[in-house]
């Protein structure tokens, strides 16, 4: 398998996206053992572990080093803070941040980038102006591409959409509302219910049987990762599949299974694995004085469906399977 | 406390007299089938054999966990670690179901049999552990099964590295997880042999009486002869092994090995059995009693999703519920003090 | 001499009249009347379960009277709370403990009466308060000790210390001297007729008849919750208080109990364990009583607890039927055939929110015969159960009723319930008859009777010296962890018990 | 005239007494030790000004929020809320801060004392809410916490539409949040005075004695004159207060109202609160205890991090050293019995 040295991504400056290829550092190019400090939100599901592994994989490849923190939950704010402040203390090079919330780590933030430490706000969005660069594909823009794809697949006929977008309070959760709603805007594509709850599998399942019990007219089951693989399992228990079709607006590779077993009829990926990549290729340019080709650039998401699902590198998206979540890197340079 | 601060006031009347039979099984039931009338009128298909066979499909895995929880319960325990317990099971039964069906891909069932094996005895070492910590080394069974919620996630991190684990016999997601037999889930018949068991062995068995006695006094139990330390590993060993049962069940149902499966049963177990009548500092409560707190709190999580409340209203209404139903089953306990 | 509400010695304290307290249907107290006087003692009879706790608790506020008046220093107090009895003069030494067990004494001496300065506590005000009232009663109790780590007997007698520290004007007595050895008691008796002379008002509840022929100057009887009669004691036998509040006569008080001593059952040698038994040796045949007294203190309980297993033996060696026992814990010893009554029943002997059956039955579970294949047969249990209940004459002879709603005496039948459920070559009581009443001492003395002519070898631990030397065939004394006499046949008096128990050679 | 042997009277030997001294303080502070040892080999970064200043700032909050838990527990209860009851004030003040300072955008002062007062009066309510349950309605302090938990993130996800509040005052945030004095966070400063509160309260004052003897024997307290309602109410509101006090200090560490804040802290602060020595059947516990518990649980986060533990590993860690300390702290107990 070649090594990834470059993908296409998009721009974003306001409002305009432009579309380009990001080339990567290559090795010699990075000069120095640069430590780098990862924060995610937790490492419990397999969309933060691709996050990792892309991360790591990248920081391997340039030789450079790492520590990853995380929170252990979205609801874990002020860990994730203390974490931050112990990076800021270590006097790490630079720090890429999965933020819990958008706000609440613009002190920290502005801290770090005083103290001459660029941020990378990576997946999830950060508002504080002074951080140094967003690798990100946004979630509404994510679930904008699912909202699209569902008014595409219904072809003008009415369509009810049960909306499982997962927890509210979730900065990236209620993006996905947004997105999803503005993109079945003036289509007879319609929201029955949204729930929103919990990430947890069961917790998921047991809301979309009920909603299944309560809203008979569903065509569609649509939501965040865990929600679409809860779904897919729901559809198959009460023998709907054919009346009911599931989509998600991310990835992961149960997901991903069922959308090559049929079980699942789309999702967009936003490339984590590449993502990851994306932010340490940022931070090692800041860090190697270069300047960037756009503050915020994300992989150009890509729907996955039936018909792509041969075709997107699976290696893009996720974690290789036997994959071991990765904590701390030496440098291997000198 | 009871004996002073008893309520009691008025001389019973023949009407008191027949309330206070109803009232010998709590107020719960009444409450139960007040909301109950309440969800059908909100929504007529409430009461719909497809509601009601979603409501039963939901409800056994809680059944299963919280009739464990109970036996620690009675016993003067405490579980925090029966998530972590579902999320460790769901993964090692998952990776051995993949791994011996990956060996003998013509025999399925000998991979439900391995993955049973390895549920069993995840289910019996993390009770162990437990029980030992709390009986040998005498800590707060608050703090040692926070801390073993904690190891048994770091564990089932470690070996799963946050990964589902796909690719379990077809035989057993679509015959155990999704499966029905005369109508009814198949889950269901297999929880149906453990909770007898655990009722059995509260109600009618030497051991139900040695955990009564355990979390009532525990000095007066050793001064009667019970081996205390056998009794409360027993008991959180049942607890861990019914809770890994469920877990096999569960990840049969979600149809894949899951790290992150069962975070809302160590809190939710908790108060199914507190409502439905279990004390925090032991030796009250009763299996009927827990059955009825499980039902109250599936029925609820699901009627409301019917009436179509939204999920910030709904906790606000579970909230308002729980206490709401406390406070009328304690009637049932004034009740039994004025008798 | 006046107390603090001015009032003289003769007038009325304190006054219940008409009062009546139900628990459901059952009437714990109905229309019952009691007067108390300043400068008099006030004895309160009544068998178990006759409703004299449940009185107290109407008295200091605890409990609420469903009818009739309570009146205190002349005022009406339909709303009476603990706080206002307290404030207004009422020290209750209640019957179950009520003292926090993880405070220390003085913390609890001073429990909702704290001594403040600017807001922050006095400690050392409080302290000094606790110390004359410790040397009113002429005990010494460590201030910081807490009070868990306190025996049953500091307990009591930290509580009556509490009381005696209280505002100036009634004391309440519920059964004080039922864990009290005689030594202790009497310093009791002498602080109560000191505060008597100084013109507080008592209410002395208790099942010893010596105690109130001594103290008291009148006397109220009840009976099923209802007033029987009032008298001077002056006016009164003892048999015919027995009689009214029994509702017979009671005769021949302690039984004669043939002494025929056959093989050595237990033998205790040169026993050391804790810090409280440091030498101690003796044996119990079948077939008799043994007794085993002393101080409070003295390590009588330890011993009991260190031969079935409670406590670790540091050196000496415990003998059971010619086998000397190595591995000793509970299970194995009731597996050897040894019974074992605790003396705390609260603490160590019951599960107070499980019912009676359940209490009473749960030693004899492990016994062939009660479970089949582990499960229990309710039927032999239910039979067994009822039968114990009538033989002790529990009230009210509910199988399934929580242990916590009996009377503290009936609590301690159901003790002796489950001490007796098993036929055994060797009993061990400590402190059997704590608070129960007359009649159901008698009761529990047949049995004794019935088990030693069984061929039983018995233990009997207790601090009621009339009880001791009566029923004993030979009685060992112990003073400091010693066993300093050994006693038999017409040896086995009051005087040189209590000269023993001293230490002293009478 | 006898002497009851008080206990006090065995002479303990030289050596015993020395031992005994040190393990009044319970085996923590040794515990404690090791671990810093521990870290600073790993890290030579541990005990840098840096990093001991994040601690601190770190652990300001778990300390407040543990103090006003211990409180609760002390008196024999339990409160599951403070984590809601954080997130609640995060929006209420933040809510209040914003339009105190649209309105008057001259005075900061203003808008940072209206958003204290919101915070103050969020904690009584909270407090109250949960204070009536368990006194009055008498219903178990697990279920009621439980309860109001559910209820107050309602009610956030209700007022805040699950959205962060931003726009805070800029004194507020650069201030109070992320401010020094003298070298030391300004939280830390604001934090003392309530931490000396609530010590002096526990140790110095009749309150104190109070809830000890209500945890410790809610009967004996009563028969005393201790007004079990009033003490009750008053330890959830001042839990809750005090709660919500951390929970503004925290809104200007994060600089912004966030919904989903404090997840963390209902087990922290109990965890916290018990590996210090306080019991969960009441009455039991200190001050200074909790104070080393809060410290030991902070310290070891940090630490962990700083030798850069893979977080599944410090799951496993931090579950052994929890009932390690817990062990080893029950020594102390122990020998306080024995005394
Ligand atoms: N260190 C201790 N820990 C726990 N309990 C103790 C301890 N020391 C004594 N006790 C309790 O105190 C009780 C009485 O002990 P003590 O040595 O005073 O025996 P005793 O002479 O029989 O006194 P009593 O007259 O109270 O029965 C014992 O039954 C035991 O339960
Ligand atoms: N909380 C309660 N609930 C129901 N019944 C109760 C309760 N408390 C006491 N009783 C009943 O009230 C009656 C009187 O009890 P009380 O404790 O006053 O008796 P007593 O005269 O003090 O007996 P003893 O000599 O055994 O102490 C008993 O029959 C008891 O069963
Ligand atoms: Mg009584
Ligand atoms: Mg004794």
């Amino acid at each position: 398998q070649q090594p990834v040295t470059s993908f296409p991504v998009q721009l974003v400056d306001g409002e305009k996206k432009t579309d380009a290829d990001w080339k990567l550092l290559s090795a010699d190019e990075v000069t120095k053992p640069w430590n780098i400090c990862v924060l995610f939100p937790h490492l419990k599901d397999s969309y933060w572990v691709a996050a990792d592994y892309g991360v790591a994989a990248e920081i391997r490849r340039t030789g450079t080093a790492m520590t990853l923190y995380e929170a252990g939950g979205y609801t874990n704010l002020s860990t994730q803070l203390s974490q931050m402040d112990n990076c800021i203390a270590q006097k790490f090079d630079g720090i890429i941040l999965g933020a819990i919330s958008a706000d609440g780590v613009g002190p920290l933030v502005k801290r770090a980038t005083d103290a001459g430490i660029p941020v990378i706000d990576f997946v999830n969005g950060v508002k504080e102006p002074s951080v140094s660069g967003h690798a990100l594909v946004s979630f509404y823009d994510l679930a904008y591409k699912t909202g699209k794809y569902i008014v595409e697949q219904s072809d003008g006929k009415p369509t009810v959409v049960g909306f499982f977008p997962g927890p509210q309070g979730a900065g990236w959760s209620d993006d996905a509302v947004r997105g999803f709603s503005d993109a079945i805007k003036e289509s007879k594509v319609e929201i029955a219910v949204t729930r929103r709850g919990d990430t947890g599998l069961n917790v998921q399942l047991d809301m979309i049987n009920n909603a299944l019990q309560t809203y008979d007219k569903l065509n569609w089951l649509v939501g965040v990762d865990i929600a679409a693989q809860a779904a897919a399992v729901a559809v198959r228990n009460a023998n709907l599949g054919g009346k009911v079709s599931v989509a998600a607006f991310d990835i992961i590779p149960p997901v991903y299974d069922d959308i090559a077993a049929g079980a699942a009829k789309a999702s967009p990926t936003d490339f984590t694995v590449l993502q990851g990549r994306l932010a340490v290729d940022m931070v090692l340019r800041l860090l190697q004085g270069q300047k960037l080709q756009a503050k915020r650039a994300g992989p150009k998401p890509q729907m996955v469906t039936a018909e792509t699902v041969k075709s997107v590198s699976k290696t893009d998206m996720f974690a290789p399977a036997g994959y071991k979540v990765e904590f701390s890197i030496e440098a291997t340079k000198k | 406390m009871t004996l002073i601060r008893s309520q009691a006031g008025i001389k019973p009347s023949a009407g008191a007299n027949a309330v206070s039979t109803l009232l010998t099984f709590g107020a719960l039931p009444i409450v139960l089938a007040i909301c109950i009338v309440v969800f059908q009128l909100g929504n007529p298909r409430f009461l719909s054999s497809a509601n009601l066979l979603n409501i039963l499909q939901q409800g056994v895995f809680l059944m299963l966990i919280a009739f464990g929880q109970m036996l620690v319960l009675l016993a003067g325990g405490f579980d925090l670690s029966v998530g972590s317990v579902v999320a460790l099971t769901s993964i090692i039964s998952a990776q051995v179901m993949v791994a011996v069906s990956l060996a003998f891909p013509e025999a399925p069932g000998f991979a439900i049999g391995a993955g049973f094996l390895a549920t069993i005895l995840v289910g019996l070492v993390c009770g162990l552990v437990n029980g030992l910590g709390v009986a040998v080394l005498k800590v707060n069974a608050f703090i040692v099964t926070l801390a073993t919620a904690s190891i048994f996630r770091g564990v089932t991190l470690v070996i799963s590295q946050g990964l589902q684990v796909s690719g379990l016999p077809r035989d057993f997601v679509y015959g155990i997880g999704s499966g029905f037999f005369l109508g009814l889930p198949v889950s269901f018949f297999f929880a149906l042999p453990a909770l007898l068991a655990i009722f059995l062995l509260v109600r009618q068995m030497r051991f139900g009486r040695y955990i009564y006695a355990i979390g009532s006094n525990i000095r007066s139990a050793m001064v009667a002869g019970v081996q205390i330390n056998r009794y409360l590993i027993a008991c959180y060993m049942l607890c861990a092994t019914i809770t890994a049962f469920a877990g096999w069940l569960l990840t049969a149902r979600v149809s894949s090995g899951e790290p992150l499966l069962g975070g809302e049963f160590p809190l939710n177990s908790i108060a199914a059995a507190v409502i439905g009548g279990c004390s925090l500092r032991g030796g009250e409560g009763s299996p009927t009693g827990v059955f009825m707190g499980v039902v109250f709190i599936t029925v609820l999580a699901n009627g409301m999703d019917l009436l179509r409340i939204g999920s910030n209203y709904q906790m606000i209404v579970l909230g308002l519920v729980l206490v709401g139903a406390v406070v009328l089953d304690r009637y049932r306990l004034t009740d039994a003090t004025k008798r | 001499m006046t107390i603090a509400s001015d009032l003289q010695e003769g007038e009325v304290f304190a006054s219940l009249s008409g009062v009546s307290k139900f628990y459901g249907s059952f009437a714990a107290l109905k229309d019952v009347s009691l007067t108390l006087r300043c400068g008099e003692v006030h004895m309160l009879l009544g068998e178990n379960g006759a409703g004299k706790s449940t009185l107290v608790s109407l008295l200091i506020g605890a409990n609420r009277p469903n009818e009739g008046a309570r009146v205190l220093c002349g005022r009406a107090c339909p709303d009476l709370t603990p706080l206002e009895a307290r404030e207004s003069g009422v020290n209750a030494v209640l019957q179950d403990f009520g003292l926090a067990p993880s405070m220390t004494a003085l913390e609890n001496y001073a429990l909702g009466r704290e001594k403040t300065r600017g807001g922050f506590l006095d400690k050392a005000a409080m302290r000094a308060g606790m110390m004359k009232s410790m040397e009113k009663l002429g005990v010494a109790i460590d201030p910081d000790a807490r009070v868990d780590t306190l025996t049953r007997a500091e307990q009591q007698l930290l509580e009556i210390v509490r009381a005696l520290g209280g505002k100036p004007g009634a004391l309440i007595l519920d059964e004080p001297t039922a864990t009290l050895s005689h030594d202790e008691s009497e310093h009791l008796f002498s602080t109560v007729e000191v505060l008597k002379r100084e013109g507080w008002a008592i209410l002395y509840i208790s099942h010893r008849m010596e105690e109130i022929r001594r103290l008291g100057d009148v006397v109220t009887i009840l009976r099923d919750g209802r007033f029987v009669s009032f008298h001077r004691l002056a006016d009164v036998t003892n048999e015919r208080m027995i009689a009214e509040m029994v509702g017979r006569e009671i005769a021949n008080f302690y039984p004669q109990i043939p002494h025929t001593p056959g093989h050595a059952v237990l033998e205790v040698k040169g026993l050391c364990s804790g810090h409280k038994i440091k030498n101690v040796s003796f044996e119990v045949k079948a077939g008799e009583i043994v007794g085993l007294g002393g101080l409070v203190g003295c390590g009588k309980a330890e011993v009991a607890r260190a031969i079935f297993g409670l406590q670790g033996i540091d050196a000496g060696e415990i003998v059971l039927v010619g086998e000397s026992i190595k591995a000793h814990s509970p299970p194995a010893m009731l597996k050897r055939g040894l019974v074992y009554l605790p003396q705390d029943r609260r603490g160590e002997a019951l599960a107070l929110n499980r019912p009676i059956a359940e209490n009473m039955a749960i030693e004899v579970l492990g016994e062939a015969g009660s479970a089949y294949a582990g499960f229990v047969r309710t039927g032999v249990l239910a039979k067994l159960v009822n039968s114990l209940l009538a033989r002790l004459k529990v009230q009210p002879a509910e199988p399934n009723k929580a242990v916590q709603e009996l009377s503290g005496g009936n609590q301690q039948k159901v003790v002796l319930g489950r001490a007796l459920s098993r036929k055994r070559n060797l009993y061990i009581f400590d402190e059997p008859t704590a608070g129960i009443d007359v009649g159901a001492r008698l009761d529990f003395y047949h049995q004794l009777q019935r088990l030693c002519a069984e061929g039983a070898a018995i233990l009997l631990i207790t601090s009621d010296l009339q009880e001791l030397v009566h029923l004993s065939h030979r009685v060992h004394v112990m003073h400091e962890g010693l066993c300093t006499a050994s006693l038999e046949g017409d040896k086995i008096n009051e005087e040189s018990v209590i000269a023993y128990a001293f230490g002293e050679t009478p």
